[in-house]
């Protein structure tokens, strides 16, 4: 399935990269996380979150064509 | 309720003025402002990046958590991104209550909510070059 | 440090605007603001009295303790007597803090120690006739 | 001794008086209140307080002579 992938903040500085259409075989939000996490090892030490189509999404969640992904570090707004 | 995440200056007293506090009772207020210093060293400012289209919507449902949790009578936000130099507000809230502690205590906990699930983040940006995210 | 017990509306911009928060970090604002009802019944206003001497003196040594105790930066306060109709302001306070918690905690403990210490008393006066003191 | 006796809000209402100089016989801030509270028995029930000399007072406190005394119901600002 297509999905957008988006880095922000820390994260986007270290993968080099802001937006990207990927092309994801696996199903749940485990299989991306351990995709972008062997590309980026430094981002689980990080506190790496997920959200998919602007919501938090749990590792177990499914993961549909067409999903915008964002990933990023713990949000230190204020 | 008026929230709202924007790179313009916060005009507080505007902001401030468009509360419904008609009712009367206690009305508080938070203004975050970016510090002159961070960790010893003199701060240029603070670069706020932000995921927009996620941020407004959980803005909005933390507005609509603590107006309900603490009968608030009304809720006003702003919170700026990009840059924001020191002795600027960086998030100011406002809220109304018929009595001081619902206003206090949903205020804070407003604040809390942000810092804790809106996605914004912040970059100190050091007046003698180098930056920091936080 | 600026506190005072006045007759005159309170002007929150120009108060908050003499507050000391240069070095950044949090103001947290409170505005005890007449209401229209009490108890069911139409409000014409408050009516304040004061024991003026007193009043100061105990209004400053609040200040003082919250200042100390929470180690803020400014406290401005001030507190309204004489007549204040519904919607106006009776009592003002912001302060400013290095940290958010101090900024809420000092403000709340102060308006505690106001209403607890110092001497001002007030008087529901009824739209309908009648006053009620409190 | 003289006292400067002044009485505020709800207790000047009662009392009808707002300052009164006594000629005072007694020595302590309780032997005041006895003799206030007699005058004005509602006082004691409504929790009246004593301020002397713009602070507040126990009732072992000594009274001394051109002493001002206030006397008030609890405090209700804000």
């Amino acid at each position: 399935m297509k999905l957008r992938v988006r880095y922000f903040a820390m994260f986007r500085d270290i993968a080099g990269v802001d937006t990207l259409e990927m092309d994801f075989t696996g199903r749940k939000v485990l299989d991306l996380r351990k995709i972008i996490s062997s590309a980026n090892p430094e981002f689980e030490r990080r506190g790496m979150l997920i959200a998919v189509n602007e919501r938090y999404a749990e590792d177990s969640m499914d993961l549909h064509e067409g999903d915008t992904v964002a990933v990023f570090p713990p949000v230190s707004g204020g | 309720m008026n929230l709202k995440v924007a790179e313009e200056p916060i005009d507080t007293g505007r902001a401030l003025a468009s509360l419904k506090a008609d009712t009367g009772g206690a009305v508080v207020t938070f203004s975050g402002i970016v510090r002159a210093h961070e960790g010893g060293r003199i701060l240029k400012g603070l670069q706020y990046d932000c995921y927009m289209d996620m941020a407004k919507k959980l803005f909005q449902e933390a507005g609509e958590y603590v107006v309900h949790r603490f009968s608030l009578l009304d809720l006003v936000a702003i919170h700026r991104i990009g840059f924001v130099a020191p002795g600027e507000t960086s998030l100011f809230v406002a809220v109304s209550a018929l009595h001081r502690s619902e206003a206090f205590n949903g205020c804070s906990e407003f604040v809390e909510q942000i810092k804790k699930k809106v996605p914004i983040w912040k970059k100190d940006i050091f007046a003698e070059g180098g930056e920091s995210w936080h």
